[in-house]
């Protein structure tokens, strides 16, 4: 295929640009001392990782096991451990960032509709996606719903599918609903070719990604502590590159990052805290993160894709496995703009973050035409008004890659915090 | 005597300031303006404009003491010491000007922004209209192109309305075609610029909104000057609107009077807060995003 | 001898066409709209008219097409653009299949069938981007002619990416670029893809099958035909008279108007159907 | 016989239905001044006003409201004010212009709208009324409740699913009493989905008239005259009386071969909710060709009733549960939508397909391209998109519309020339029936 040489081209331009453009911040640029993971040599960098539309990782993962299933879930709230049990790699679906031209997709798609829906489907209709075996999608808003059903359509030889997450927790209905729609999952899953997947082997998958989420947990902390050691920037390609390799390979990377900067000295600079939010989903290109610290700004906490980090605490392993997984939605799961709980607003989550991780400021961040993250907007808006809290509104697509008028916002933004 | 000197580098045109103080704690005067077209190089439509603001104040490169860039260009400019945003200029400017007003309206030639004010001429919040280019001041360059007027002539003639026709189209370039139609219908000139600034102000009205406050209003940029925007902004906002002399010039003194609060704070006193300004390490808008592409 | 005319009038352009009995085009003149849109129609009629060496009386059927279709008062009917591109088109290259046509405010694919009858169609959005009119601001910006924006952007190898496709906000984009010391020729070739881009993407809405026929005045831009064809990989007819194709296919739904010998007496009928409301 | 130019039908029909749609926000008024009788407001798709009627009380549906200011002409003002609270552009402007209106004191009527008793979001797939009734209840400060719809994402709903809404259902009604003191009365409940089965069964009859030629009605614009008594009085006498009335004059129409037009020059399928703020504009650039909308899909957003559903009173909260989970076109997934689509371009014989997007919709529009590419490539189905909003006159363009509609006819009338030459003949007979 025609555009694999230029992806790789491209990955190869973003890592000579990491240096480039960070070369005045005082922190050196991030590197992982090498992996030993299943990796063939040199391993490649978690910027390499996400952005690389041919997923390496999965076709190397897939050729390290003879009859392994990928199956690939968009974005948030997948139960990825049901799909690790079944002896299947789950991908989070990212996008496509700014390295694929929309050809095909926008007649799909007209005007309106975010970016990540029409880059899903490119993706799958100029062929890369072909490393996976099925597609996972759930009830988080209008546009990836009816995007699952055209990938049906598209794509009639691949499994798709579509979990139904429960919106209204005040019922014990829910978690039991919920609990059939995950069996049904394992069923389906199960009969593509999966392993069964039993209460043993979903232990075993939840003790996994409770790990992984206990280091990304620390991660988080460690640059809310100390977000001058870590940039936004570097944190967030860790976390995403968990997207695409097997559990325990990320968790390992994510020690490594973690004893790397450990041992790392900085001056802090003089920038203001802030919480980023909306951008559970559609991810804002990783110039832009870095534009925002450029313009002074520490990020101490973040919603990006929310893919694999989405449960709070750990997930009990004394329950039935698929119980404690239901539970763990309705109960445990961070907010966002597309998980409805009326029994807590969101906007209190918002606020219990700012000032759990000292925050000066919220930025949101959110895609163009994402519908949910608008809508919250406005609660949220109103919220931090009364509570006091400056915040600022920007808009981004995952394609641009031209942030003149962003920056001039984000600078203004953080001038008007600062100057004075 | 001190000399600072903001320079605006706009998309359309490049505006140069020059502030003069006795020492720190008076009130500043400015002594030299001078605007250049803002071309491809914009460092050089920065200096060509410095060079007729300080032909206009009688005074050479060597005694001003600091220099403040703003605007879209303001990366672009070398000679800078220090440069901030159009926006944070901008309220400050208006702030200098009329110290009553809550908020500012800068539209300019491709952008409009609504700021609300806090104490002291800080930025509150803001909006800025980021999507699409409908409902700035090039609205207006293409119209009086269009209907071959001056542009200087276009407020005065708007004035003279009597029936304005109201411009639907949100495009600035589709409009056209409306205008089109309402010429061929025989509508006149006057009464189409009218309808064209109802439909400007009404979506700067809206962006005040979003942004805050609306109570006391100063209109600066390009636009500001064309008395038939000002009018038509009036009227919607039922009230009278400050607008300065040389509203283009705003953001420019602005930044020259950011420029020399840094100039005092530097000589004067070094704390954290303000010292970020120095360590904050200037970026280049060309090492970055577009770039690296290629 | 009897004739038949069709006049176009676009948003940026009108033009008219003259055609005779047996078809042949004989006369076609261009000119700006302008503000007062039923002059500009007469006078490109009149210029045909005169181009072809026939008084305006001796024309026997004027059908209007464009945006300005309805403020032809000498005209006997209307027609859209689409059914008279692809009728155009259709008469130039008949075994057209698709037709790209890209005016000065909107652009538009059109599926054609043999007969060059519509099978199906796009159009842009409310909304300059992506149109001529973004080219001629280009061309404008970079203070080049808008016969040279197309030769020089041929002559760029390393085109610069252009994010934006609003028309006022490409100006910036340029400029930046143009301060950056990137050269013209690159930023023009940039400012030409991100138009082929766009279009094609709209295009691909409808089946996109040889032949492919580009028409509309971007036509006359040898830059982005190239920047066309090689978005689409794909070849596209371009005829010299692409810029008329819209006021050809007038004149010829003109001329069927008249032509009693027209076989579909349906088509015919349905055709004044349409003409009495 | 109507004339061409006279395009919309006006006769007893719709007299009774202004006075039915009137007296129920008469009693809206009512009630916001007396509290009585208790008010829910909740969502059309899958609206389960059988339940309502269990308590007695009334339902409110913002959507209702939404579109009443649009086709008076009333809905950017709301809109504005919306945005000046800090809503997006895109989003849905059925509600910024709901909340606007309330935050504005605007009603359709100029009477009062009451706090709605409990805002009950019928999550019936469209994920904006969740964010919708968010906000109403954080707003308006009503109490909250939420029923949960699981999606049709496999071809049938499984006992789960059921299972999942009718304990919701009942959780519905134990809060209802609690808010309201009022007990459940569960035979008027079975006698209310009684009523509905026999109107949604004349509904259903009416809807299968259009399939003759000419057909009586116009299954889009006409269809939604007849909507706001199907949601409102739906479970109740007044309504299976005025569908029985809108099926006896229908039928009377068929019966002496009248059509919408003098002549019915097309047959299309529309799918997508229409322009409500150029309603009257939209709908004559239909009439200037002539053109009938045999079938919808917005017409079965309450409720899709023409393959068969009915509330079965014998085990009535499955039926309401089954109605809001598998028999409305919101919560159906697109390809389900695809095959009705198909059922009615066959079944009601179209010539061709519309498809409307609706800028703001995601969950109507969200697609729309691929399905435009489906009938047009897969099914060779002559298929018009065009875009606009239900709700924000801003993104309508008159003149833009009004040359795709033309060059879509203009197309369309060049295939049946070509098609019907020698197929006249059928038309012919099938009209004289
Ligand atoms: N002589 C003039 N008379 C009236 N209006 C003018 C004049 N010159 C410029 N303008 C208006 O001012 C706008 C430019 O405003 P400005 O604030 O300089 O923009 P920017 O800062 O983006 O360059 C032009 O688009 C035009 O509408
Ligand atoms: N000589 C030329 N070279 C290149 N482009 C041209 C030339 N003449 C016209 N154009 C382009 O054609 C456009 C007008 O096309 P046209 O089909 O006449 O549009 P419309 O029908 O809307 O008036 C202009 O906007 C311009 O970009
Ligand atoms: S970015 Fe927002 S609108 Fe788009 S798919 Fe994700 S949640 Fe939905
Ligand atoms: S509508 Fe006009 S001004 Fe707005 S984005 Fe499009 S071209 Fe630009
Ligand atoms: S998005 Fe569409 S279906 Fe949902 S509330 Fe808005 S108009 Fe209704």
């Amino acid at each position: 295929m025609e555009p694999v040489k230029d992806t790789a081209e491209k990955a190869r331009g973003y890592e000579g640009q990491q240096t480039g453009s960070g070369g005045q911040l005082e922190i050196e640029p991030y590197n992982l001392s090498p992996v030993p993971c299943h990796l063939s040599p040199p391993s490649p960098l978690p910027e390499e990782i996400i952005y690389d539309l041919n997923f390496a990782t999965v076709r190397e993962w897939k050729s390290g096991h003879p009859g392994g299933k990928a199956i690939a879930y968009f974005p948030v709230y997948a139960p990825v451990e049901i799909i690790h049990a079944c002896g299947m790699l789950p991908v989070g679906l990212n996008g496509a960032g700014d390295r694929l031209d929309i050809q095909h997709a926008d007649a799909r798609f007209g005007s309106f509709i975010c970016s990540i829906v029409k880059t899903t489907l490119e993706l799958g209709l100029t062929g890369h996606l072909d490393p996976f075996d099925g597609f996972l999608f759930s009830s988080i808003c209008d546009s990836a719903r009816n995007l699952c059903f055209v990938m049906k359509r598209n794509f009639p030889d691949m499994y798709v599918d579509f979990l139904h997450l429960p919106h209204n927790p005040e019922t014990t209905a829910s978690a039991e609903f919920l609990k059939s729609e995950y069996l049904r999952l394992r069923d389906n899953l199960e009969r593509m070719g999966g392993r069964r997947a039993d209460d043993d082997a979903l232990r075993r998958s939840i003790r996994l990604y409770n790990e992984n989420r206990a280091v990304m947990r620390q991660l988080y902390d460690l640059r809310q502590e100390n977000p001058h050691l870590i940039r936004a920037s570097e944190l967030y390609t860790l976390v995403r590159a968990g997207n695409f390799l097997m559990v325990e390979e990320h968790t390992e990377m994510l020690w490594n990052a973690i004893e790397d900067v450990a041992g790392r000295t900085a001056k802090s600079r003089d920038s203001i805290r802030v919480v980023i939010e909306g951008s559970f989903c559609e991810q804002p290109p990783l110039d832009l993160i870095r534009l925002m610290e450029e313009a002074g700004c520490y990020v101490v906490d973040d919603d990006f894709g929310l893919g694999r980090s989405w449960i709070n605490e750990d997930v009990p392993l004394d329950e039935d496995p698929l119980t404690a997984l239901a539970e763990s939605y309705i109960d445990r799961s961070v907010y966002s703009s597309v998980r409805h709980d009326f029994r807590k607003p969101r906007f209190k989550g918002l606020i219990e973050k700012v000032r759990q991780r000292r925050a000066d400021a919220v930025i949101f961040l959110i895609a163009k035409f994402c519908e949910p993250a608008e809508f919250d907007y406005v609660l949220f808006k109103r919220e931090l008004e009364r509570e006091g809290i400056p915040h600022l509104l920007l808009e981004f697509e995952e394609k641009s890659f031209t942030f003149e008028r962003l920056r001039t916002e984000v600078e203004t933004f953080v001038e008007s915090l600062l100057f004075d | 005597m001190r000399y600072v000197a903001g320079i605006d580098a706009g998309t359309g045109l490049t505006k140069a300031v020059i502030l003069a103080t006795e020492r720190a704690g008076v009130r500043p005067v400015v002594v030299g303006r001078g605007a250049a077209k803002a071309g491809i190089n914009v460092d050089r439509a920065a200096r060509t404009a410095l060079d007729a603001a300080l032909d206009c104040a009688g005074l050479e490169m060597i005694d001003i003491c600091y220099v403040a860039s703003t605007g879209f260009g303001r990366y672009g400019v070398s000679i800078r010491d220090i440069q901030i945003t159009e926006i944070t200029s901008g309220a400050r400017g208006a702030f200098f000007l009329f110290p009553e007003t809550t908020s500012l309206l800068d539209i300019g030639s491709q952008s409009t922004r609504a700021v609300s004010l806090k104490e002291g001429g800080k930025v509150a919040s803001f909006k800025t209209n980021d999507k699409c280019a409908a409902g700035s001041g090039s609205f207006i360059v293409r119209a009086a192109k269009y209907l071959q007027i001056e542009l200087s002539e276009v407020g005065e003639l708007a004035l003279q309305a009597s029936s304005p026709q109201a411009i639907s189209s949100v495009c600035a370039v589709l409009a056209e075609s409306e205008i089109i139609n309402h010429v061929s219908a025989g509508v006149s000139v006057e009464d189409i610029l009218r309808g064209i600034y109802d439909s400007l102000a009404e979506r700067a009205v809206m962006l005040l909104k979003r942004a805050g406050s609306m109570e006391r209003v100063t209109f600066i940029g390009g636009v500001a000057c064309q008395r038939g925007m000002v009018r038509a902004l009036e009227e919607r906002l039922g009230k009278a609107v400050n607008v300065p002399e040389h509203s283009e010039y705003v953001c420019a003194m602005g930044a020259a009077l950011l420029g020399l609060r840094r100039l005092d704070a530097s000589s004067q006193r070094t704390d954290a807060g303000q010292a970020v300004w120095n360590s904050q390490p200037v970026f280049d808008p060309k090492e970055l995003s577009t770039d690296q592409h290629r | 001898m009897r004739f038949a005319a069709g006049v176009d009038v676009g948003s940026t352009q009108s033009k008219a066409v003259v055609v005779e009995e047996s078809r042949g085009i004989i006369g076609r003149a261009l000119v700006d709209t302008g503000a007062n849109v039923t002059r500009a129609a007469e006078n490109a009629f009149h210029l045909a008219c005169r181009q072809s060496g026939i008084s305006p009386h001796d024309v026997g059927y004027v059908v209007g097409t464009g945006y300005g279709r309805y403020k032809i008062t000498f005209g006997n009917t209307q027609m859209t653009e689409i059914s008279c591109h692809a009728r155009g088109a259709h008469y130039v290259f008949p075994n057209t299949r698709t037709v790209i046509d890209m005016g000065g405010q909107d652009s538009k694919a059109i599926s054609v069938g043999a007969d060059g009858e519509v099978l199906d169609f796009v159009m842009n959005d409310k909304c300059a981007a992506g149109t001529g009119r973004f080219l001629s601001n280009a061309a404008d910006v970079m203070g080049i002619g808008l016969d040279e924006v197309g030769p020089i952007s041929l002559q760029g190898t390393r085109p610069v990416k252009i994010a934006t496709v609003c028309t006022v906000f490409v100006e910036s984009d340029i400029l930046s670029y143009l301060s950056m010391g990137k050269k013209p020729e690159d930023i023009l070739r940039g400012v030409h893809l991100a138009i082929a881009k766009r279009t094609i993407s709209l295009a691909r809405r409808v089946d996109i099958e040889p032949e492919i026929t580009m028409t509309g005045g971007v036509a006359r831009n040898s830059g982005m035909v190239c920047a066309l064809e090689e978005v689409l990989g794909a070849h596209l007819q371009v005829s010299p008279d692409a810029h008329f194709m819209g006021a050809i296919g007038a004149a010829l739904f003109a001329l069927d108007k008249m032509d009693q010998s027209f076989e579909s007496a349906v088509w015919r009928t349905s055709l004044c159907d349409t003409l009495q409301e | 016989m109507q004339q061409a130019g006279k395009t919309e039908y006006r006769g007893g029909l719709h007299q009774r239905q202004k006075e039915l749609m009137l007296r129920w926000y008469d009693r809206l008024d009512v009630s916001a001044s007396t509290g009585r009788p208790p008010t829910v407001s909740m969502m059309i798709s899958g609206n389960p006003v059988e339940l309502l009627e269990g308590f007695g009380a009334l339902p409110i549906y913002p959507e209702i409201n939404a579109l009443q200011l649009a086709i008076r002409h009333e809905s950017l003002e709301p809109i504005l004010a919306a945005e000046e609270m800090g809503y997006a552009s895109e989003n849905c402007a059925y509600v910024k212009a709901d909340i606007g209106a309330w935050m504005k004191g605007i009603t359709p009527t100029g009477g009062r709208l009451p706090v709605p008793t409990l805002a009950l979001c019928n999550f019936v797939g469209c994920n904006t009324y969740l964010k919708w009734y968010e906000h109403i209840a954080a707003l308006m400060n009503a109490p909250l409740y939420t029923i949960d719809v699981p999606f049709m994402r496999e071809d049938r709903p499984s006992k789960d699913d059921v299972t999942y809404v009718v304990r919701q259902l009942m959780e519905f009604v134990k809060k209802f009493e609690a808010l309201t003191g009022i007990k459940f009365d569960y035979d008027r409940f079975k006698e209310a989905v009684r009523h509905s089965n026999r109107a949604e069964d004349l509904w259903s009859q009416i809807k299968h008239l259009a399939r003759k030629s000419p057909s009586p009605f116009d299954a889009y614009f006409d269809a939604i005259t007849l909507m706001g008594p199907l949601y409102v009085y739906r479970g109740t006498e007044d309504g299976v009386d005025f569908f029985e009335m809108a099926l006896a004059e229908m039928q009377e129409k068929v019966d002496s071969g009248e059509g919408v037009y003098d002549t019915e020059r097309f047959r299309v399928v529309i799918e997508g909710p229409p322009p409500y703020p150029f309603f009257r504009t939209f709908r004559d650039m239909f009439a200037k060709w002539k053109a009938t909308a045999v079938a919808s899909t917005y017409s079965t957003v309450g409720g899709l009733w023409e393959f068969g559903f009915r509330h079965d009173a014998r085990e009535p909260f499955e039926a309401v549960a089954l109605h809001m989970i598998e028999h409305n076109v919101t919560n159906r997934n697109y390809l389900q939508r695809y095959d009705q689509i198909e059922r009615y371009i066959e079944d009601w014989r179209a010539d061709g397909l519309i498809i409307h997007f609706v800028k703001s919709c995601r969950l109507f529009s969200a697609g729309q391209g691929d399905m435009r590419d489906y009938f047009t490539r897969k099914l060779g189905i002559p298929t018009l998109y065009i875009e606009s909003d239900l709700e924000d006159p801003r993104y309508f363009s008159e003149a833009q519309l009004r040359n795709r509609i033309d060059a879509y006819f203009e197309s369309l009338d060049h295939h049946k020339s070509q098609a019907v030459v020698g197929d006249r003949s059928r038309e012919q007979v099938t009209g004289d029936r």
